[in-house]
């Protein structure tokens, strides 16, 4: 069985409505000193081990997890999690 | 029967009196005794306690329940089952129903209210009805606290998220703000639904040895009761596995939805059961005990999201998107395939059996065996003392309070920045009110009215409920609640069929407050049988407390009415220049627990407007004959901030004016909450056909091209604003409130 | 004309199209599960509203991978007209029929409301019956109809015409240069946020989204009587 | 300048219909092997340093960021972003 964690954030060049939003609420609660908030998506996913991991959770962020037009996606396979 | 893990066993559970932590009192704990014969293990002292809960036994309520009129010539089921159903005509009804998620909301607000929609979907559905309208009704504290502002938002985004998912258009409701729901905001919703008389189902396990099955979501650990849990010293339990707040799931709930409205089709089901509060416990008792039967059922088979269940876990769960339902023995595989199609479980989980208990199996073991009887219908029934409140007798015989209003103009202005009764766009454009396109008139008139596609027929619909009335009088506000609810569909152009009622108050130990329940009840009850709209369905939530006081006496209504043809539906906005302007009734002098003594005095006192419920009856059937027949160009029914705030709305949009003409005190005819009055356009070759089916129209002016309200007196003009302006401040208010920084 | 409106788990605008080409039309239409595979039979194809697989992870992305997408591809390229809304406008983004992206609504919020358009092509098979630049009324209901693209691909399809709908005096939902909806290159597969199926009817108080259909249909007569002749 | 990073996950027991959503559409794509799939949020933020930084990321997540009743977060101060 393996851990994998994958990242999810938008594109530097798309506009981050709910990060605007959680950074005027920031601001709003006095942490003036937050200069920029992007949200982006965690994703978990536990599978069994095949031969190709990393092909297929590549091939399963560019097909599902990420929209490449507004996302960019970075993922970590981790080691032998033990049941 | 064996101990399960690290459950406490029978004697335990009595000599610590552990059966406290999950509610049960002593004298309960006894009963059960008696009632088993024997000490009951620790997941049949759970059955116990969440079925003897208020929430699910009424225990408390039941007798005060019993006042209401519940019947009808056109009541197809009254109150008793998932929600009450009417006749409107060619084999159709129409089925609904209003609850309250007013706790979750408190804690955790978007899925609070969410999962609370969820839940009243539900009840509509497994009647085999197909929800055609949401409505709700929503009390928040003032809006210039943060925390009041988070609730509101993330209560009405809830309310959408879920609603809009489904597909089912959010059509109407109403919202208040007011300091005494500052820390206990109530969010209750109703669900409309359409039914073909054949279709009808009840939530009944008929027919011994027929089997029982489960559909929907998997079962896990989600809102099993907190207090509980804590008393279980589970120590190797980690703080992860706590009770969870119950997350809800529209999407899954659509395919349960589309799979039960295929499954009422086909002639296996036998009943068919949602299993809201308290879950399978109640969903399983309440089927067997309403049929006379018993019910066992193999706890291993049943869909589990978590490992490790328990059998108590199991049963007390209240996972959404589950449905329990019975089916003709053989024809299982029937079942399944229906809810293959939309890939939900169904899963036969147990069966039918003669002997009148609950029977549960987990690994081969009897883990309960409790009579179903004892679990849904011997719940002990609490007469509460009750109590006039002191407070009562001083409203009752204080002077009457008289408001001093210099500036009318600018009184206007203020009152329709009432966040009470400002615009509720801000909230209704949030909700999907269009989709199914039925919505004949959307969010922001009386009534929202739904067309019944295919016949001429429509329907109207509506919550009500002026708590500040009822704070002052509950049997005078319990009246005028109901009386609002049916102006409402009157003006619409409907006819009152029959309410679904929610009823919202304070803690019932107390007696102050038991007394409320009482008269509000009656009040409601009285206004119920003289405008012939029985009570079909409705719920109870009680303990509404902040740590001051209780909140104030809210009761809300949900009425249903028919419109015979959709061309007589009537909306509140003025509609051509030269329209006459009539107001049907006088006004007196009552402004005790109006919206200017609450916005001049920032508290309500005294006397509520007074009601008579035989005017009232007459003026709604002459104002609907009126309507009918093609009379009336707009209709509105003259409610919070009286006759000036009337006429304000019904110009909103329009982009007319009008010209009055007012006699006596000009703020008593402008303000006064007095009763049963509505305000009417009339076409001018209309006017004397209108005059003479309405006994107490009294013409007031007309409507203009120009966009401002001018109203004079005999000898001077007392209002003169622009349209714009009176938009202006009706619709920013709660967005302003809203964006406003703290 | 027969027409298929694909119904996905989750799908809930799927009736309203189905009446307003039964009604509003008065043409046969039939929904079309999302595990079937084939849409020969059809000359026109629906992509309705909703939710749907819940609108998860993103809208549209689930649906995408369903059976029917391979059909619905082979309909485009075939140049059959094919019109997703709301939900269906995402559907045929994700599976990359049309250029773009989709992001919440700028204010974060849901919105429903009937907002008005500006027509800025009238020469498509969507919308010949309506005026060059006209302006009409059509309702909205969505969370996500923020529509996005990067500049290389918003000059082309300012350059081929390719934005058929505006919105007009206000951007609802903070939308790249107000695009309502957008056609492919091609000319058939049209998608948009507006719902011009609610706005086929009267008694609901506004027909502007007839016409869409209207336009549907006679482009299918024109083309059928060119074949058929 | 910090930069944080926050995961905000659902707690365990909470139902992730989202995550349950994506599995299901990874098993259509396939990926059998695929046994759970949970979806969270990446939160990166921008800040100009002060003294009580762990304290105020703490603060901002309890407050504002996650929603205790149901989600569970955690994060890492990365050291001077040059910017
Ligand atoms: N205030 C009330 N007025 C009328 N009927 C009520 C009221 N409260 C509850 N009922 C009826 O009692 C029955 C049980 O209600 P409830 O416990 O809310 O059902 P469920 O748990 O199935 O949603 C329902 O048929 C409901 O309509
Ligand atoms: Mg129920």
């Amino acid at each position: 069985m393996k851990k994998v964690k994958v990242y999810i954030t938008l594109r530097e060049s798309v506009l981050d409505p709910q990060g605007q939003a959680v950074k005027d609420s920031l601001h709003n609660m006095e942490y003036k000193n937050v200069q920029d908030v992007r949200i982006g998506k965690f994703i978990e996913l536990e599978l069994d081990d095949t031969a190709d991991i990393d092909t297929q959770i590549k091939e399963m962020c560019e097909k599902l997890l990420a929209n490449t037009v507004i996302e960019n996606y970075r993922y970590e396979i981790e080691e032998g999690v033990m049941q | 029967m064996p101990l399960l893990h690290h459950e406490p066993s029978p004697e335990l559970i009595y000599g610590d009196k552990i059966y406290r932590q999950m509610g049960l009192s002593d004298k309960e704990y006894d009963m059960v005794q008696d009632l088993l014969g024997r000490k009951p293990n620790y997941t049949e002292t759970g059955l116990f306690s969440v079925m003897w809960s208020e929430h699910c036994s009424y225990k408390t309520s039941k007798p005060v329940l019993k006042r209401f009129p519940t019947n009808g010539d056109h009541v197809l089921q009254g109150p008793g089952e998932g929600a009450g159903i009417v006749d409107i005509g060619d084999e159709q009804a129409v089925v609904f129903k209003i609850e309250s998620h007013n706790h979750p909301s408190a804690i955790e607000p978007y899925q609070g209210a969410a999962t609370g929609v969820g839940g009243i979907i539900r009840d509509v559905f497994s009647m085999g009805a197909r929800p055609v309208a949401l409505l709700n009704s929503l009390r928040f504290g003032e809006l210039t606290s943060p925390r009041v502002k988070y609730l509101f938002e993330q209560v009405v985004a809830g309310i959408a998220g879920y609603g809009n998912c489904m597909g089912i258009p959010t059509v109407g409701g109403e919202i208040q703000f007011d300091p005494c729901y500052n820390g206990n905001p109530l969010v209750n919703a109703m669900c409309v639904g359409l039914i073909d008389h054949k279709d009808i189902q009840v939530g009944q396990a008929k027919g011994i040895g027929n089997t029982v099955m489960y559909v929907g979501a998997a079962t896990g650990r989600d809102g099993i009761h907190g207090a509980t849990f804590a008393s279980e010293e589970l120590t190797d339990q980690s703080d992860e596995k706590r009770p969870a707040v119950q997350v809800g799931d529209p999407f899954m709930e659509k395919l349960l939805l589309e799979a039960c409205l295929e499954l009422v089709k086909c002639d296996a089901l036998v009943g068919i059961q949602d299993m809201g509060a308290a879950g399978l416990t109640s969903s399983s008792s309440e089927m067997a005990s309403k049929a006379g039967v018993g019910i066992r059922m193999d706890l291993d088979r049943i869909p589990q999201r978590e490992t490790e269940m328990t059998p108590y876990e199991m049963m007390l769960s209240e996972s959404q998107e589950r449905m329990l339902i019975v089916v003709k023995k053989g024809r299982e595989d029937e079942i399944q395939e229906i809810f293959e199609k939309w890939h939900l479980h169904a899963v036969a989980v147990g069966e039918v059996i003669e002997e009148k208990v609950l029977r549960l199996e987990h690994h081969g073991e009897m883990v309960a065996d409790v009579p179903v009887d004892a679990l849904a219908e011997e719940a002990p029934v609490y007469h509460m003392p009750s109590e006039e409140p002191e407070i009562y007798q001083s409203f009752q015989s204080g002077q009457p309070w008289m408001p001093q209003a210099d500036c009318l103009d600018e009184t206007l202005i203020n009152l329709l920045k009432q966040p009470t009764i400002a615009s509720k766009e801000w909230v209704y454009n949030q909700y999907d009110h269009m989709v199914q396109t039925n919505t004949v008139v959307t969010p922001g008139s009386d009534a929202a009215v739904v067309r019944v596609r295919g016949t001429k027929k429509a329907l109207a619909m509506t919550t009500d409920c002026n708590a500040k009335y009822l704070y002052l009088d509950p049997e005078v506000g319990g009246k005028i609640a109901v009386a609002e609810a049916a102006r409402n569909i009157v003006c619409s152009g409907g006819r009152p069929l029959a309410i679904t009622d929610c009823l919202n108050f304070g803690n019932p130990e107390k007696p102050e407050v038991f007394w409320q329940i009482e008269k509000a009840v009656d009040g409601m009850s009285e206004a119920c049988r003289t405008l012939e709209t029985p009570v079909i369905s409705g719920n109870v939530s009680l303990y509404n407390e902040t740590t001051k006081r209780p909140i104030d006496p809210t009761p809300v209504v949900g009425m249903v009415g028919l419109i015979d043809d959709v061309a007589h539906v009537t909306t509140v906005s003025f509609k051509n220049e030269g329209d006459a302007i009539y107001v049907i009734g006088r006004a007196d002098n009552e402004f005790e627990g109006s919206a200017l003594q609450l916005m001049l005095e920032q508290k309500a006192s005294g006397r509520p407007p007074q009601i008579d419920l035989a005017i009232e009856t007459k003026r709604q059937a002459q104002l609907l004959q009126a309507i009918k027949s093609g009379s009336v160009r707009s209709a509105h029914d003259i409610s919070d901030g009286g006759l000036g705030v009337a006429l304000a709305e019904s110009l909103m949009d329009t982009g007319f004016g009008a010209e009055i003409e007012l006699t006596g005190d000009p703020v008593t005819a402008l303000f006064s909450e007095s009763q049963s009055r509505f305000l009417v356009s009339v076409p001018q070759s209309e006017q004397a056909a209108f005059e003479k089916l309405v006994d107490d129209a009294i013409y007031l002016g007309q409507v203009t091209n120009q966009p401002s309200l001018k109203v004079a007196t005999e000898n001077e003009e007392i209002l003169n604003l622009n349209v714009t302006d009176l938009e202006h401040a009706w619709k920013g208010a709660i967005s302003c409130f809203m964006t406003k920084e703290n | 004309m027969k027409t298929a409106v694909i119904v996905f788990p989750g799908s809930n605008c799927d009736s309203d199209m189905f009446y307003a080409i039964k009604d509003g039309l008065g043409e046969d239409v039939s929904y079309v599960w999302h595990t079937e595979t084939t849409l020969d039979d059809y000359d026109a194809i629906m992509i309705p509203g909703g939710f749907s697989y819940g609108d998860y992870l993103r809208s549209g992305a689930i649906a995408r991978f369903s059976n029917i997408m391979p059909a619905v591809v082979k309909a485009a390229k075939a140049g059959k007209p094919i019109l997703g809304v709301c939900n269906g406008f995402q559907v045929l983004l994700e599976a990359g029929l049309l250029p773009g992206a989709m992001l919440r609504n700028k204010e974060l919020k849901f919105i429903c409301q009937t907002t008005p358009l500006v027509v800025e092509n009238n020469n498509t098979i969507f919308t010949k019956e309506y005026e060059d630049n006209e302006v009409i009324q059509v309702p909205i209901a969505h969370g996500e109809g923020n529509y996005f693209c990067d500049g290389r691909t918003l000059q082309q399809l300012e350059e081929n015409n390719q934005v058929v709908f505006k919105y007009h005096s206000k951007n609802p939902n903070g939308s790249v240069a107000d695009i309502a909806g957008i056609i492919n290159e091609q000319g058939n597969v049209l998608g948009m946020m507006p719902h011009p199926e609610r706005a086929v009817d009267d008694i609901l108080g506004n027909k502007d989204g007839l016409r869409l259909f209207q336009s549907i249909l006679k482009h299918w007569r024109e083309s059928h009587a060119a074949v058929t002749s």
